[in-house]
C-alpha cells in the first residue's frame, strides 16, 4: 500500500503520512462512530427499547456525530491538584496505542498499513502502551476512584496478556509466521482451510488440531475481552463501584479519546482473532471477482469479509456486555491465573506436538 | 425597509449563524445526564430512562461522573445538608451545562415548604435553573417535555450574542 | 406469653426503686422506669427466662411539652421545665409478647442510660433521639447528630419550642 | 527501612451511581480490602415527623407516601391500619380486600426495583430494564385506580379514596398471567447466572442471632433463615384468610444469610404475592368503600404502636395523641433505617465491589432512612 502511494504521490514522507492517516479516516473513525451507535442500538433492542432515533433519519444515524461535536465544545477541565502533564498525555497515549495496532492488521490482500514480518509481535507490544496511558491517567487525576481503576486495569491487562501470548505462540507454531497477512493468505480458498478448522494441514493432523484450535479461540477471545475492559471484565471502569474508573476526571475531547479508543480497541482485538482463526480477509466461499474476471473486485470483497467478520465479533462483545454481570477483582485474577494460563500452556504443548507429527 | 440580506447581517454573520446552528444542534442532541437521583422523582427519572419511555431516544444517556455530563436533573427534595454537595457537583460539570429542576420539591420546596426546617425551598437558591418541571412527582412524559423545552432553549443560543 | 401487667409486676418485684408506675391506658399500657436504671431493667428483660425480649422494635424520643409555656412576641413558644421522654417498644420473638417502657427526664438536664449494648439497633435510634429531641444517652459509644448536619447549631428540631434559623451556611431556610 | 503505608479513605456518595440515593459511605481501605465502613445519612431528611405534628390525621397520609417512595401503598396501609386500631374502626370487607391487593402489587413493584437495581449494582444492566417493564404495568394498574403513578394517597382512615375501576380485575389478572413467566425469565437471566452467584454467594453473611439483635426485619431477616413475617406472626387486616408461604433463605448457593439468599427471598416473595393477589381477586366482595370513613378524626389521649410488613420489613408507626385533631408525636420506625444499622458490620473484611453487592441486598430507600 505504501509503495503504491509512494508511486502515486512521488514523495516518501508525504506517502507515509497519507498511508498512516488513510485507515484512520477511511475506516477507524467511521467505524468508531457507528460502533458507539450500534452499541446503543444493540443494547436498546435487547432491553425492549428503541435507542436513539431522533437524529439523522429513522435510525438516529447522526447520534454519535452529535456526541463528538458536543464533546469538542465542552470545557476542558483539569483539576487543580492533578498532575497536568501526565493528565494531558494519557489520553493521547491510549489513543496512539490503540491506533498504532491497526498498522499491522491486514484489511485486505491489497491493503495493510505496514506489512512487517513481526506483525503479531508488534500488535501485542504496541497495545501495551494502552496500559501505560491508563495508569498515567488514573494516577494523574488525583482521584481515588481513578487510581483504583487504573491499578485494577494495569493488573488485569498485564495478567491477561499472558494467555493471549501463549495462544498466539501456539498459532505461530501452527502457521510458522508472525506476519498476519501471511497467516491470512495461508487460510485461503474455502472455509475448511481456516485455522479454527485445522488450517492448511491435511489428513489426521487437521482433525487432531480442530479441538485444540477451538480451545485456543475460546481462551484468546476471553483474554482479549479482558484486555479491552469489556463486560464481564470491565472492572477498571466498573460503573457501579468506581463511578467511571480511570476516566472519572476526564471531560470533553480527552474523554472522547478514551471513548473512541475503547471502541477502536474492540475492533483491533476482533481483527486479530479473525486473522488468526477465521481466515482473516479470506472469503469463506471464493470470490465473485475471480468468477467474473474483474481483478479489482477481489480486494474490495476481501475488505468486506474482513469487516463483516470483525464486526461480528464486536457484536458478540456488545451482546455479552448487555447480558452478563461483572466479575469481582479477585475472581478476575482467578480466572486468568488458575484457569486460562494453565489451559493455554497445556494447549500450547499439545499443539506443538501435533505440528511436529 | 431592510432587505433580506440586511436582516441576515443584523442578526449575525451567515457563516457564524450556520456554524452556530450546527454546534447548537450537536449540543441539544446529545445532552448527557448526570446519573444522580435524590428522592421520589429519581424513580420517575429512572422510569423515564427505562424501557417504556426511553430517554435514549433523545440522545440522553446517564453518565456517572459529573465531568462527562451536560445536564443535571435535580430530581427530588434538596435538603440543606445536600445543597452544598449539589452546588459542588454543579461546579464540577464542564461548561456548557444545563439544569432541569424536576418536581415541586426542587422547584420551591413542594409539600415541605412550610414546616421543612431542613429542606431548601427551591434549588434555584443555590444554582441557576434552566427548566422547571412541575409535579409531585412529574410523570415521565412531563420530564420529556421538560427536556424538549431545554432543547428549544439550546437551539436558540448564540455564540456571539448573549441569549435572553 | 405474658400480659403487660404481669410483666410490670415481675419488674416491680425485681426493681422496687426504679420501676415507677404502670399506666393502664387501653390503647397501650405503659411502664415508667427511672432513666438512670433503664439499662439494668432492659438487661433484665432480655436475659430473664420467661421474658426474653430479644428485639427493640422502636425507640422514640418525645417532647412532652408539659412545662411552663410563654408566648414570644414573634408567635413562637418557649417552654421551661417539664420533661422529655423516651419510649421503648420491646417485643419477644420467642414468646410473642410486647411491652412499652417509658423514661422521663427533666427538660433542662435530659440524661438517660443507653441501651445500645443490649440491642444494637438502639444505636441509631438513640442518635436520632439525641439529634431530634436532644436527649443525652449516657455510655453511648458514638453520640453524634445523625440526620441533621454535624454543624447544625440551631437546636433540636422536634422540640415543641424549636425555632428555625434564618440562614444556614448562607442559604435562606424559611420559605 | 520499611515503607510507610497508610489506609485510604474512600468517600462514596452522596452522589454515586449505586448508593441508591443520597447515602454517603466513608470506606476505610487497605488496598481493595475494607477495614471499616461508616454510613452517613440524613441527606434526604425531610422532617416527616415535624410535618405530622403540624397536620391533621388524614393530612399525614400524603406524607407517608413520600417516606419509602417505592412502597407508598404499603406506607398508607400501615398508617391507616394503626389509626383504625387507635380509633376502633371496623372497615368494610371490600376495603380490606382492595387494600391487600394493592399492598401485594406494591410489594411486587418494590421487589422488582430492588432486584433490578441489584442486578445493576453487580453490573448486569438488562435485567434492570426487564424489571422496570413489569413494574410499569403495575403502575398503570395503580394509575387506573387512583390516578397517580408513584405517590397515591389512596388508603384513607376507614376507607379508600376511590373504588376499583371496572376494568381493574381483568387487567390485573392479565398482568399476573404475563408476570409469572417473567419471574422465570429473571431467574434464568440473573438469579442462576454463574457470575452473579459467584458475586453474591458467601458475601455479607448475616447470622440469625446478629440479625435479631440488630432488629433486622423483612427479607433480610428471612434471608438469614428466620421464619418471621408479620403477615403470619402478627396478622393485621385480613392476611389470615390467605394461603401463602413465607420464603426463607436456605443457603442454596453458599452460606445461610448471604447476599444471594436475601436476593432470592425477594424473588420467591414475588411469587407468593402473586398467589395472594389471585386469591383476593377471587374472593373480592361487593360493598360500599366509604361506609366507615369517620367525619372527624379525634383519637383518645394516649398512644399506640402499630406495625405492618412492608416490602422491606417491619414498618412501625408510634402515634401519640393529646386529644386534638393533630397528632402530638408520630415516630416512624422504618425498616430501611433499622436494616441499615447492620451494614457496617456486614462489610468488614470484604472488597470494595462487595460493599455495593451488600448494600444492594440490604435494599434501602433513603426517603425512609432519613425521613
Amino acid at each position: 500500500m505504501y509503495n503504491l502511494l509512494n508511486n502515486l504521490i512521488g514523495n516518501d514522507y508525504l506517502a507515509a503520512v497519507v498511508a498512516a492517516l488513510l485507515p484512520l479516516f477511511v475506516f477507524i473513525l467511521p467505524y468508531a462512530l457507528m460502533a458507539v451507535l450500534a452499541e446503543r442500538k444493540v443494547s436498546a433492542f435487547m432491553q425492549d427499547r428503541l435507542g436513539p432515533n431522533r437524529l439523522g433519519g429513522k435510525y438516529g444515524l447522526l447520534q454519535t456525530v452529535a456526541d463528538i461535536l458536543k464533546l469538542f465544545q465542552k470545557e476542558d477541565i483539569v483539576a487543580s491538584e492533578a498532575d497536568k502533564k501526565l493528565f494531558n498525555i494519557a489520553p493521547v497515549l491510549v489513543f496512539t496505542g490503540t491506533y498504532a495496532a491497526f498498522a499491522a492488521i491486514p484489511f485486505s490482500g491489497a491493503y495493510i498499513g505496514s506489512d512487517i514480518d513481526l506483525g503479531l509481535f508488534y500488535i501485542v507490544a504496541i497495545s501495551s502502551l494502552v496500559v501505560a496511558g491508563i495508569l498515567m491517567g488514573g494516577w494523574a487525576s488525583n482521584n481515588k476512584y481513578s487510581l483504583i481503576g487504573a491499578m485494577r486495569s494495569a493488573a488485569q491487562i498485564v495478567s491477561y496478556e499472558i494467555p493471549t501470548a501463549l495462544v498466539i505462540l501456539a498459532m505461530v507454531m501452527v502457521t510458522g509466521s508472525l506476519n498476519l497477512r501471511e497467516i491470512s493468505e495461508m487460510q485461503t480458498a474455502y472455509i475448511w482451510n481456516w485455522n479454527i478448522f485445522g488450517g492448511a494441514f491435511s489428513g489426521i493432523e487437521k482433525f487432531l488440531l480442530i479441538p485444540f484450535m477451538l480451545i485456543s479461540f475460546v481462551i484468546i477471545y476471553i483474554s482479549t475481552l479482558a484486555e479491552v475492559n469489556r463486560v464481564p471484565f470491565d472492572i477498571p471502569e466498573a460503573e457501579s463501584e468506581l463511578v467511571s474508573g480511570f476516566h472519572t476526571e476526564y471531560s470533553g475531547m480527552k474523554f472522547a479519546m478514551f471513548f473512541l479508543s475503547e471502541y477502536a480497541n474492540m475492533f483491533a482485538v476482533s481483527a486479530v482473532v479473525t486473522s488468526l482463526f477465521f481466515g482473516g480477509y479470506q472469503s469463506p466461499f471464493g470470490y465473485l471477482g475471480n468468477t467474473l474476471g474483474i481483478s479489482w473486485l477481489v480486494p474490495l470483497e476481501q475488505l468486506f469479509w474482513f469487516a463483516a467478520k470483525g464486526l461480528f465479533f464486536v457484536f458478540v462483545q456488545m451482546w455479552l456486555r448487555w447480558t452478563l454481570p461483572r466479575l469481582r477483582v479477585d475472581q478476575l485474577m482467578t480466572v486468568c491465573w488458575k484457569y486460562l494460563i494453565p489451559y493455554a500452556f497445556v494447549n500450547l504443548i499439545i499443539v506443538g506436538l501435533i505440528t511436529l507429527l | 425597509m431592510k432587505s433580506l440580506l440586511d436582516q441576515e447581517f443584523t442578526d449575525g454573520n451567515i457563516v457564524i449563524a450556520k456554524t452556530e446552528d450546527l454546534l447548537n444542534w450537536a449540543r441539544l442532541s446529545s445532552l448527557w445526564q448526570l446519573g444522580f437521583g435524590l428522592a421520589c422523582c429519581a424513580i420517575e427519572m429512572m422510569a423515564t430512562s427505562a424501557s417504556h419511555y426511553d430517554f435514549d431516544r433523545f440522545g440522553v444517556i446517564p453518565r456517572p461522573s459529573p465531568r462527562q455530563a451536560d445536564i443535571i436533573i435535580i430530581s427530588g427534595t434538596v435538603t440543606l445538608k445536600m445543597a452544598t454537595r449539589i452546588k459542588r457537583l454543579f461546579e464540577q460539570m464542564p461548561e456548557p451545562k444545563y439544569i432541569i429542576s424536576m418536581g415541586s420539591c426542587s422547584n420551591c420546596g413542594g409539600p415541605y415548604w412550610q414546616h421543612g426546617y431542613h429542606v431548601l425551598k427551591g434549588i434555584d437558591r443555590v444554582i441557576p435553573v434552566d427548566v422547571y418541571v412541575p409535579g409531585c412527582p412529574p410523570r415521565p412524559e412531563a420530564l420529556l417535555e421538560g427536556l424538549l423545552k431545554l432543547q428549544e432553549k439550546v437551539r436558540n443560543e448564540s455564540l456571539v450574542k448573549k441569549t435572553l | 406469653m405474658k400480659t403487660r401487667e404481669e410483666i410490670f409486676n415481675i419488674l416491680k418485684q425485681e426493681f422496687p426503686q426504679d420501676v415507677l408506675e404502670f399506666q393502664n391506658i387501653p390503647t397501650e399500657p405503659i411502664i415508667t422506669v427511672n432513666p438512670l436504671a433503664i439499662h439494668r431493667v432492659c438487661l433484665f428483660l432480655r436475659e430473664t427466662a420467661g421474658l426474653e425480649f430479644d428485639t427493640l422494635m422502636c425507640l422514640s424520643g418525645v417532647d412532652d411539652a408539659n412545662g411552663e409555656k410563654t408566648n414570644d412576641p414573634d408567635g413562637s413558644v418557649t417552654i421551661k421545665g417539664g420533661t422529655l421522654s423516651v419510649y421503648y417498644h420491646l417485643h419477644s420473638m420467642k414468646l410473642d409478647h410486647k411491652v412499652t417502657l417509658r423514661v422521663s427526664t427533666p427538660r433542662e438536664d435530659p440524661e438517660a442510660e443507653s441501651v445500645e449494648s443490649i440491642w444494637k439497633c438502639a444505636d441509631w435510634h438513640e442518635r436520632e433521639a439525641y439529634d431530634m429531641i436532644g436527649i443525652i444517652f449516657l455510655h453511648h459509644p458514638d453520640l453524634r447528630r445523625i440526620l441533621m448536619p454535624y454543624d447544625w447549631d440551631a437546636g433540636y428540631p422536634l422540640r415543641k419550642d424549636y425555632k428555625n434559623p434564618e440562614f444556614y451556611q448562607g442559604m435562606k431556610v424559611p420559605y | 527501612m520499611a515503607l510507610k503505608t497508610e489506609e485510604m479513605v474512600l468517600n462514596m456518595g452522596p452522589q454515586h451511581p449505586s448508593t441508591h440515593g443520597v447515602l454517603r459511605l466513608e470506606v476505610e481501605l487497605d488496598g481493595e480490602l475494607i477495614i471499616n465502613v461508616k454510613p452517613h445519612i440524613g441527606y434526604l431528611h425531610r422532617c416527616f415527623e415535624k410535618h405530622c405534628e403540624a397536620m391533621t390525621y388524614p393530612q399525614v397520609i400524603p406524607y407517608t407516601d413520600r417516606l419509602d417512595y417505592l412502597s407508598s401503598m404499603y406506607n398508607n396501609f400501615g398508617y391507616v391500619v394503626t389509626m383504625e386500631r387507635f380509633l376502633g374502626i371496623q372497615v368494610p370487607e371490600r376495603v380490606e380486600y382492595i387494600r391487600v391487593i394493592m399492598g401485594e402489587l406494591q410489594r411486587i413493584a418494590s421487589h422488582l426495583i430492588a432486584l433490578g437495581t441489584y442486578g445493576l449494582d453487580i453490573g448486569a444492566y438488562t435485567p434492570f430494564l426487564y424489571c422496570f417493564r413489569d413494574r410499569e404495568t403495575i403502575l398503570s394498574l395503580f394509575e387506573m385506580t387512583c390516578g397517580a403513578r408513584l405517590l397515591y394517597n389512596y388508603m384513607w382512615v376507614g376507607g379508600l379514596s376511590h373504588d376499583l375501576h371496572p376494568d381493574f380485575v381483568p387487567k390485573c389478572r392479565e398482568f399476573l398471567k404475563v408476570f409469572k413467566p417473567n419471574i422465570t425469565e429473571l431467574n434464568n437471566l440473573l438469579s442462576y447466572n454463574k457470575i452473579f452467584v459467584e458475586r453474591t454467594a458467601n458475601i455479607g453473611i448475616l447470622p440469625a442471632e446478629t440479625a435479631i439483635n440488630y432488629g433486622i426485619t423483612g427479607p433480610m431477616l428471612r434471608g438469614s433463615g428466620v421464619k418471621w413475617d408479620l403477615r403470619k406472626n402478627d396478622p393485621y387486616s385480613i392476611y389470615d384468610r390467605f394461603d401463602f408461604e413465607i420464603p426463607v433463605g436456605t443457603g442454596a448457593q453458599g452460606t445461610l444469610g448471604d447476599c444471594w439468599d436475601r436476593y432470592f427471598v425477594r424473588v420467591r416473595e414475588m411469587e407468593e404475592s402473586v398467589k395472594i393477589v389471585e386469591q383476593a381477586l377471587d374472593q373480592l366482595p361487593e360493598g360500599d368503600i366509604n361506609a366507615a370513613i369517620p367525619k372527624r378524626i379525634k383519637p383518645p389521649v394516649g398512644s399506640i404502636y402499630g406495625r405492618v410488613e412492608n416490602p422491606k420489613g417491619e414498618l412501625g408507626y408510634f402515634i401519640m395523641s393529646d386529644g386534638s385533631t393533630n397528632p402530638f408525636r408520630v415516630k416512624l420506625r422504618g425498616p430501611s433505617f433499622v436494616n441499615m444499622t447492620v451494614f457496617g458490620e456486614l462489610c468488614k473484611g470484604h472488597l470494595i465491589a462487595d460493599v455495593i453487592a451488600i448494600l444492594g441486598s440490604v435494599d434501602i430507600v433513603l426517603g425512609e432512612v432519613d425521613r
